[in-house]
């Protein structure tokens, strides 16, 4: 979301990459060392870093001489630069959630977990049918991991068979257990994901609209601005209700469910979840800055881009919700 | 009788194993072609590089520039179809040659192993490593003939003890493997997990017979070999597994009858 | 973004009186219903995966094209989103989709049977 | 205004080191960094007011000699008298000596890793004796420390949380001094301790480099040397986004790493250099090969590449700037400041000594065995680098795309832009593998997630694969802007046009591609998947063929021409020398039969070095000689630069041939020491030519600062070369172009545009849209 000063009166100097670094850096210390002071600070910093930058950036109107650049050549010609940058940059961001779902898929198909044997197992009883004994499975599943022992699979395949939750068996420490396997079990848990799906795909809805408005040159400025602040206000709140929802979610599995980030399961769906909500959470803060710039009547549609290139992010993460909603909650 | 050993003697400094892969190991026979091939391949090299750098020196510093360059402008293409799919099809043609051995030679060291079905012939291990030593459990029975006065002593599915506590700079050995010779050793490789132990990378490295695999905590990976000359060997570990990692050593030792 | 829409986006919009964001929002939300409502049908294994798996795709394909309107953009666009998802699969092939094996489980198209081994030293 | 934000900054940066050694005061010996050792184990929780004594210390000590030593727990406020047992417990350990249990104590104190514990029964005692067995050196201080927890017996057994609360520990440090240390006599000189070496040089090395900047400074403009001025100058470089001046930030920051990273590494050769040596402790060693491994690929080759391509990018593709000139700057600092956190750990004795590689489990590990406390550190800072990189890619991706003068299309383009191009994009595309695989690392470290470890059903090898992906890719990262900084400097060199430009740029593209599909070979004995280990052989193998088209090319390009001996062009050849030794070498690895044997001995590191130091600095080095007039303005000397190549490249080779007689004879690498007595002969005569080649960088940094002065006027385009950075005056103004300008072309023009879509265009090279 950057603008850049591309005339030719010399380069102006920024403050913002340094002090945002400097908070960067002093927050990444501060969480190293378990030590709040440090760790709020570098939040602090970090913020004020933003800040600074978007100062800059607070008086780009699109017209001729403020104007950004437009890409020359293949494949970009005539596009916008920051329109190719941000769509590199979203390149960046299908591979980050690329490798957290090659890191889930592994653990949860073919590496040895109890997870995987669990799915082994099902599958095995699938294949069978009600007519495959417990030996049967046992054996499918052993042949498509011969490291694991043969035990582990008797537990998964009798857990399987002989309770509905299997689970439950006293024999399976509970660090065996599976995010997805609560949701047939309490309505409660899948709810908050599933408004979160609603919410998300809304909010992608009230971006383009707020796009829509911004760029109509039909419009009184200021109706303009004011129908830009509400569908971003709209935004906003829905980001907000998903990101509640999913605390509330976290504090409902772990203390209900003593689902807790340190089992495997665990680990994969806080560490990814968790990491969809600080994108979203990204952006909800550049969301404020959008918001701010209409409520002091900012936008035209010579520098609604901007808005535009938000939503490529924000629908992007809308996107990654997508596959994450059914690979962690229903899956 | 086989070779005399001991557990506490001075076979460190025998030095067996610290000029490299014995010679009857799939290594030593690679080593020889792709030495042959880097020393062709690098030789041509060379001899064409010297030859163009003396041939096309400067002669003076009034040469003129070719091929159009002046600043600000693409020089002229130079390119010979010919020329280029030539050092593209060579090279490739060799290194499909040296991969179609390669390929072979995995099979040899990771397949043929463990596809062979003759009880008889193999000898079974478990090499057990922990930070930082090892354990050694054998499957199968071995006779080894000792230095000490009690003459032969026969170890049936014997598990070395833990070894002597390693300290700070001290150099221990945490263990001894006796194998037997002319025998297919398969070893299952796996770490102390019974919790009393931090479950670490490790990796078990015998030089004489090139072969190595990393221990991986959760799982079990074997490697095999086949000894064919009694005398005694490093165990090295090959894996950084922390501070002590370079004091986790042991001793293989060959013994038995080596003639075939 | 879509200002010069064309052909069926325009006659949609002629039809019912709203535009391809709107009907791809409502689109998302019915098929995202039926996403959670599979999951309650006592399905097996594999037809769960399955009915998952193309419903994803289907939202997927409807975010993509019409939200971050890469239906109307140019097509290097397309590309340059598209390019990433070959390492995402190579990714997925050799990480995700890959599991510790013995040697044994080294399938049988990789061993030149028909050569022998390379060594005669062989035990 | 921004006088004052200076100052707030500054003043915040005091803060920041101020609270950052709070910790290192009040967790000593665990220093900076550390999650310490708080005393038992089992009764973690509750810092508060309990006092711990040891009585019965003497003066001084004598060596040899045993000395009775008490140890009392008290705290008033919890009760212990009427319990008769888990009263307390304690926990001693000592820099120096001996300890053995007290009359009367065999049953109640035990040893555990080099100090004194209680035992089970002993923790039904406040207090308890234990004997000392002082050193044999009297010239030293031994210092102590005592954790003790006084405990109010509601634990059962080892159950924590519950057990501890009401549960309170203190700890009491004290030094005891040596008799010769101690009455002012000859005490005895210790060896020097090479921490204290390593930091003292790193200390002194960034005070003479501050000294330089000074300096600089004060040439730059005689008259406005003051302090304001000072500031303005300051001001001037923290605070700039032009893509020349945050090069010129790149460069700096890479060399001065480049020697840390080079002291560090003739550290751990001096204590290489014979079996059984104990120059360097285990610690000591591994944290410096660590550090010497992370600070060489990512803060000095890296940023070394980043400042070339941040100097050169935009003018050999006629563009004004880069595209985003601000994420440029922050990309820049996340770099600067990350090395912050990756020393973090060093300064205080703690750091981090986990490999470059960073396996896991061992690195996801903590405690006595486990990984030092500078990891968490370490680790946050990989986070930041991973950021940095992020930033930077996106950057000169976007600007080689968009940015393109007229005439500079695709097939075009100088070769430098191209490999930058293509390293960027390869890194763009697998640092995240690398991003996620840290990021869970660093909360494996931190809030106790599980990914790595196995006891959970975590997945080492899930490390090992997410380094890899991003791991190999890396490699090429750096090596490929070399391929193209060489066939710039060698066609430049031989007044012609390079040979075979397209296949050059498809060779590069090839590299670029099969990159990403040949990770499995660093893992081939790591207990892959065997089918991985199959195709990732046949791969890898592949990877020769566009590296030997390069090659070839490049000879090529000498022929018919006239080829001048400048010193870049002597690092050029140097380059085809050992790349081509190193690129062979790499032959070795693919091949199951050699690979059992090769990997992680000596072999590989002769290999990588050969590939590193021979390619990527080789060719570096070549850059700093052919583009130093047009950042300057003035030449490089050159007899100085004849020097420097001539001792570097052969102290080089002899530094790293040995190493492969090393591993081939199986010498396993990050040893600390080796027992084999045979390897000595060839490990002194290693130490001694890599502590030539270091010292020979010397020469480098004096040609560098001294030509800024004196170096002989190079105008324009002193070497002949064609790209467009030579049609700007040396040094280029700001912004780069005032005009954006055409690039031209000596090849017959087509005057019809082609035909067709994005790839047909690129194929064709047309520009048009």
């Amino acid at each position: 979301m950057s603008y850049d000063d591309h005339d030719d009166h010399g380069h102006h100097g920024s403050w913002a990459p340094i002090i945002a670094s400097l908070g960067t850096m002093m927050f990444l210390y501060g969480f190293s060392e378990a030590s709040m002071g440090i760790t709020a600070i570098g939040i602090a910093v970090l913020t004020w870093g933003l800040f600074t930058w978007w100062k800059g950036d607070l008086p780009f109107d699109g017209s001729e001489k403020m104007g950004e650049l437009e890409a020359y050549g293949t494949p970009f010609g005539g596009m916008k630069i920051r329109k190719a940058g941000i769509w590199l940059f979203l390149m960046s961001e299908v591979m980050i959630f690329g490798s957290f779902f090659g890191a889930y898929m592994r653990m949860r198909t073919n590496w040895n977990t109890h997870w995987t044997l669990r799915d082994k197992a099902q599958e095995a009883i699938d294949t069978l049918g009600a007519e495959g004994t417990v030996d049967e499975i046992v054996k499918k599943c052993f042949d498509d991991h011969h490291h694991v022992k043969e035990e582990a699979c008797e537990i998964a395949t009798n857990g399987l068979v002989n309770s509905s939750f299997w689970w439950s068996e006293p024999g399976v420490p509970a660090y065996h257990h599976v995010a997805a396997e609560y949701i047939t079990a309490d309505f409660m848990t899948l709810l908050p994901g599933a408004i979160n799906t609603f919410a998300l795909i809304l909010s992608s809805f009230t971006v383009v609209l707020a796009l829509k408005a911004a760029k109509n040159a039909d419009l009184e400025p200021n109706v303009r601005n004011k129908k830009v602040r509400n569908y971003l206000v709209m935004t906003l709140a829905l980001g907000t209700l998903f990101l509640i929802l999913k605390l509330w979610e976290w504090n409902h599995l772990i203390h209900d469910y003593d689902f807790t980030i340190s089992t495997l399961a665990g680990s994969f769906f806080y560490v990814t979840t968790g990491a969809h909500g600080i994108h979203v959470f990204v952006g909800l803060i550049f969301i404020t800055y959008f918001i701010y710039k209409a409520h002091i009547g900012g936008w035209d549609p010579n520098n609604a881009q901007s808005i535009e290139y938000y939503g490529l992010y924000w629908h992007f993460v809308d996107l990654a919700w997508v596959v994450i909603f059914p690979a962690f909650y229903l899956y | 009788m086989p070779t005399v050993n001991n557990w506490n003697d001075s076979a460190q400094n025998e030095g067996g194993s610290s000029v490299g892969p014995a010679d009857y190991t799939i290594f030593t026979q690679l080593m020889v072609t792709w030495n042959f091939w880097s020393l062709v391949v690098g030789i041509f090299t060379f001899v064409l590089m010297m030859y163009l750098v003396i041939r096309f020196k400067e002669v003076s510093p009034d040469d003129p520039k070719l091929d159009g360059i002046t600043p600000g402008v693409f020089p002229k293409e130079r390119d010979n179809l010919t020329l280029e799919l030539t050092w593209f099809i060579v090279p490739t043609i060799l290194v499909l040659y040296l991969t179609f051995i390669a390929w072979q030679s995995m099979i040899t060291v990771w397949v043929d192993p463990y596809t062979e079905e003759n009880p008889n012939d193999t000898f079974e291990i478990t090499i057990e490593a922990y930070q930082w030593g090892w354990n050694f459990y054998y499957h199968d029975a071995i006779e080894v003939t000792t230095m000490d006065e009690n003459g032969t002593v026969n170890l049936t599915n014997f598990v070395t003890p833990t070894g002597m506590e390693i300290k700070d700079g001290a150099m221990g050995f945490d263990g001894n493997l006796y194998l037997p010779c002319n025998k297919l050793v398969k070893a299952k490789i796996k770490t102390l997990d019974d919790g009393s132990d931090l479950p670490v990378l490790h990796a078990p490295f015998i030089p004489e017979w090139a072969i190595k695999e990393d221990a991986v905590p959760g799982i079990e990976t074997d490697m095999a070999f086949t000894p064919r000359e009694s005398g005694t060997y490093d165990l090295f570990c090959a894996e950084y597994c922390g501070q002590q990692h370079s004091m986790m050593l042991a001793k293989v030792h060959v013994v038995g009858e080596c003639e075939a | 973004m879509g200002e010069h829409q064309t052909g069926w986006q325009k006659w949609l919009h002629d039809k019912t009186g709203q535009d391809v964001y709107f009907w791809n929002f409502v689109i998302l939300m019915i098929f995202t219903a039926i996403e959670v409502g599979a999951v309650y049908l006592s399905l097996t294994y594999g037809a769960t995966v399955f009915a998952l798996v193309s419903v994803g795709i289907v939202k997927f394909f409807g975010i993509a094209a019409f939200f971050m309107h890469l239906w109307d953009d140019e097509r290097e666009l397309t590309y340059t989103f598209a390019f990433p998802f070959i390492f995402v699969i190579i990714l997925f092939i050799g990480i995700a989709f890959t599991s510790p094996e013995s040697v044994m489980g080294l399938p049988a198209w990789c061993s030149p049977e028909f050569i022998g081994s390379y060594s005669s030293t062989a035990p | 205004m921004n006088k004052n934000k200076i100052r707030v900054m500054s003043l915040l940066f005091v803060i920041f080191i101020a609270l950052a050694a709070t910790p290192q005061i009040t967790s000593y010996p665990t220093g900076l960094g550390a999650n310490g050792d708080p005393g038992c184990t089992c009764h973690s929780g509750g810092a508060g007011t309990t006092t711990v004594i040891i009585d019965g210390m003497p003066d001084s000590f004598t060596a040899g000699q045993s000395y009775e030593l008490n140890i009392t727990v008290s705290n008033p406020s919890i009760a212990g008298a009427e319990i008769s047992s888990n009263m307390g417990g304690f926990r001693l350990f000592a820099s120096a000596g001996t300890f053995s249990a007290g009359e009367g104590f065999t049953d109640l104190v035990q040893e555990l890793d080099n100090g004194m514990t209680h035992t089970e029964l002993g923790n039904d005692n406040r207090s308890w004796t234990v004997i000392w067995t002082a050193p044999d050196s009297e010239g030293q201080i031994v210092e102590f420390t005592v954790h003790g927890n006084a405990v109010n017996g509601n634990a059962v057994g080892n159950s924590p949380p519950d057990g501890q609360s009401g549960d309170a520990w203190g700890t009491y440090e004290t030094s005891l001094p040596g008799a010769a240390a101690l009455g002012g006599g000859v005490a005895m000189i210790e060896q020097a301790e090479p921490y204290e070496v390593a930091i003292a040089a790193i200390t002194f090395g960034i005070a003479l480099f501050s000294l330089m900047l000074v300096y600089v400074f004060y040439r730059n403009n005689p008259d406005g040397f003051n302090l304001n001025g000072l500031t303005e100058w300051l001001k001037k470089w923290l605070t700039t986004t032009d893509h020349k001046e945050v090069g010129t930030l790149y460069f700096v920051y890479s060399f001065l790493f480049l020697l840390i990273g080079g002291i560090f590494a003739m550290l751990f050769r001096i204590q290489l250099s014979v079996a059984n040596n104990d120059f360097l402790t285990q610690d000591q060693y591994n944290s410096f090969f660590t550090l010497h491994g992370t600070t060489m690929i990512f803060l000095a080759a890296m940023p070394m590449i980043a400042a070339f391509a941040n100097w050169i990018i935009p003018l050999q593709i006629g563009a004004k700037d880069l595209a985003f000139p601000r994420v440029n700057a922050m990309g820049f600092w996340m770099l600067a400041f990350s090395s912050i956190l990756l020393y973090g750990g060093v300064l205080s004795g703690e750091g981090a000594d986990i490999t470059w590689t960073m396996y896991a489990p061992f690195s996801s590990s903590g405690g006595e065995k486990g990984a030092s406390a500078g990891t968490t550190l370490f680790v946050a800072g990989i986070v930041m680098l991973g950021i940095s990189s992020t930033l930077s890619g996106v950057n000169f991706i976007a600007t080689i795309m968009t940015m393109r003068a007229p005439g500079v299309t695709w097939m075009k383009m100088p070769l430098f832009t191209w490999s930058v191009f293509v390293a960027n994009a390869m890194l763009y595309l697998s640092l995240p593998a690398l991003i996620i695989g840290t990021v869970y690392l660093y909360l494996d470290r931190t809030i106790g997630t599980v990914f790595y470890d196995a006891a959970y059903g975590g997945d080492p090898i899930l490390w090992a694969h997410l380094f890899w992906f991003f791991g190999h890719p890396e490699v090429y990262v750096v090596i490929v802007p070399a391929f193209g900084v060489v066939s710039e400097v060698l066609a430049t060199s031989a007044k012609r046009s390079i040979f075979g430009y397209r296949s050059m740029v498809y060779a590069m593209a090839g590299i670029g591609v099969l990159g990403f599909i040949v990770w499995g070979h660093h893992m081939l004995t790591s207990g892959m998947d065997p089918t991985l280990r199959l195709v990732m052989m046949l791969t890898t193998m592949l990877v020769a063929i566009p590296t030997g088209v390069k090659i070839f090319n490049w000879l090529a390009t000498l022929w018919g021409g006239s080829l001048v001996f400048k010193t870049h062009t002597l690092w050029a050849l140097g380059f085809l020398v050992t790349f081509t030794m190193g690129g062979i070498s790499g032959m070795f690895f693919p091949v199951a039969g050699l690979d059992t044997h090769f990997h992680d001995t000596y072999f590989v590191v002769a290999h990588f070095h050969y590939v590193l130091v021979g390619g990527t600095i080789f060719g570096m080095f070549s850059a700093i000689y052919y583009w130093y007039p047009k950042a300057t303005g003035r030449k490089l000397d050159e007899k100085l630069g004849l020097l420097h190549f001539v001792i570097t490249f052969v102290a080089m080779n002899a530094t790293f041939w040995p190493m492969h007689q090393l591993g081939i004879e199986g010498m396993p690498r990050r040893y600390h020491t080796y027992t084999v007595d045979s390897w000595t002969e060839l490990n002194s005569f290693i130490t001694i030519s890599a502590l030539i080649m270091g010292s020979a960088q010397l020469i480098l940094a004096w040609n560098l600062v001294r030509s800024y002065k004196y170096g002989e006027e190079s105008g324009k385009d002193p070497w002949g070369g064609w790209s467009l950075e030579w049609t700007t005056s040396s040094p280029p103004p700001t912004p780069s172009f005032h005009e954006i300008p055409t690039q031209g072309d000596a090849n017959i023009h087509h005057s019809v545009e082609p035909k067709g879509g994005l790839f047909s265009k690129m194929w064709k090279g047309s520009d048009s849209k």
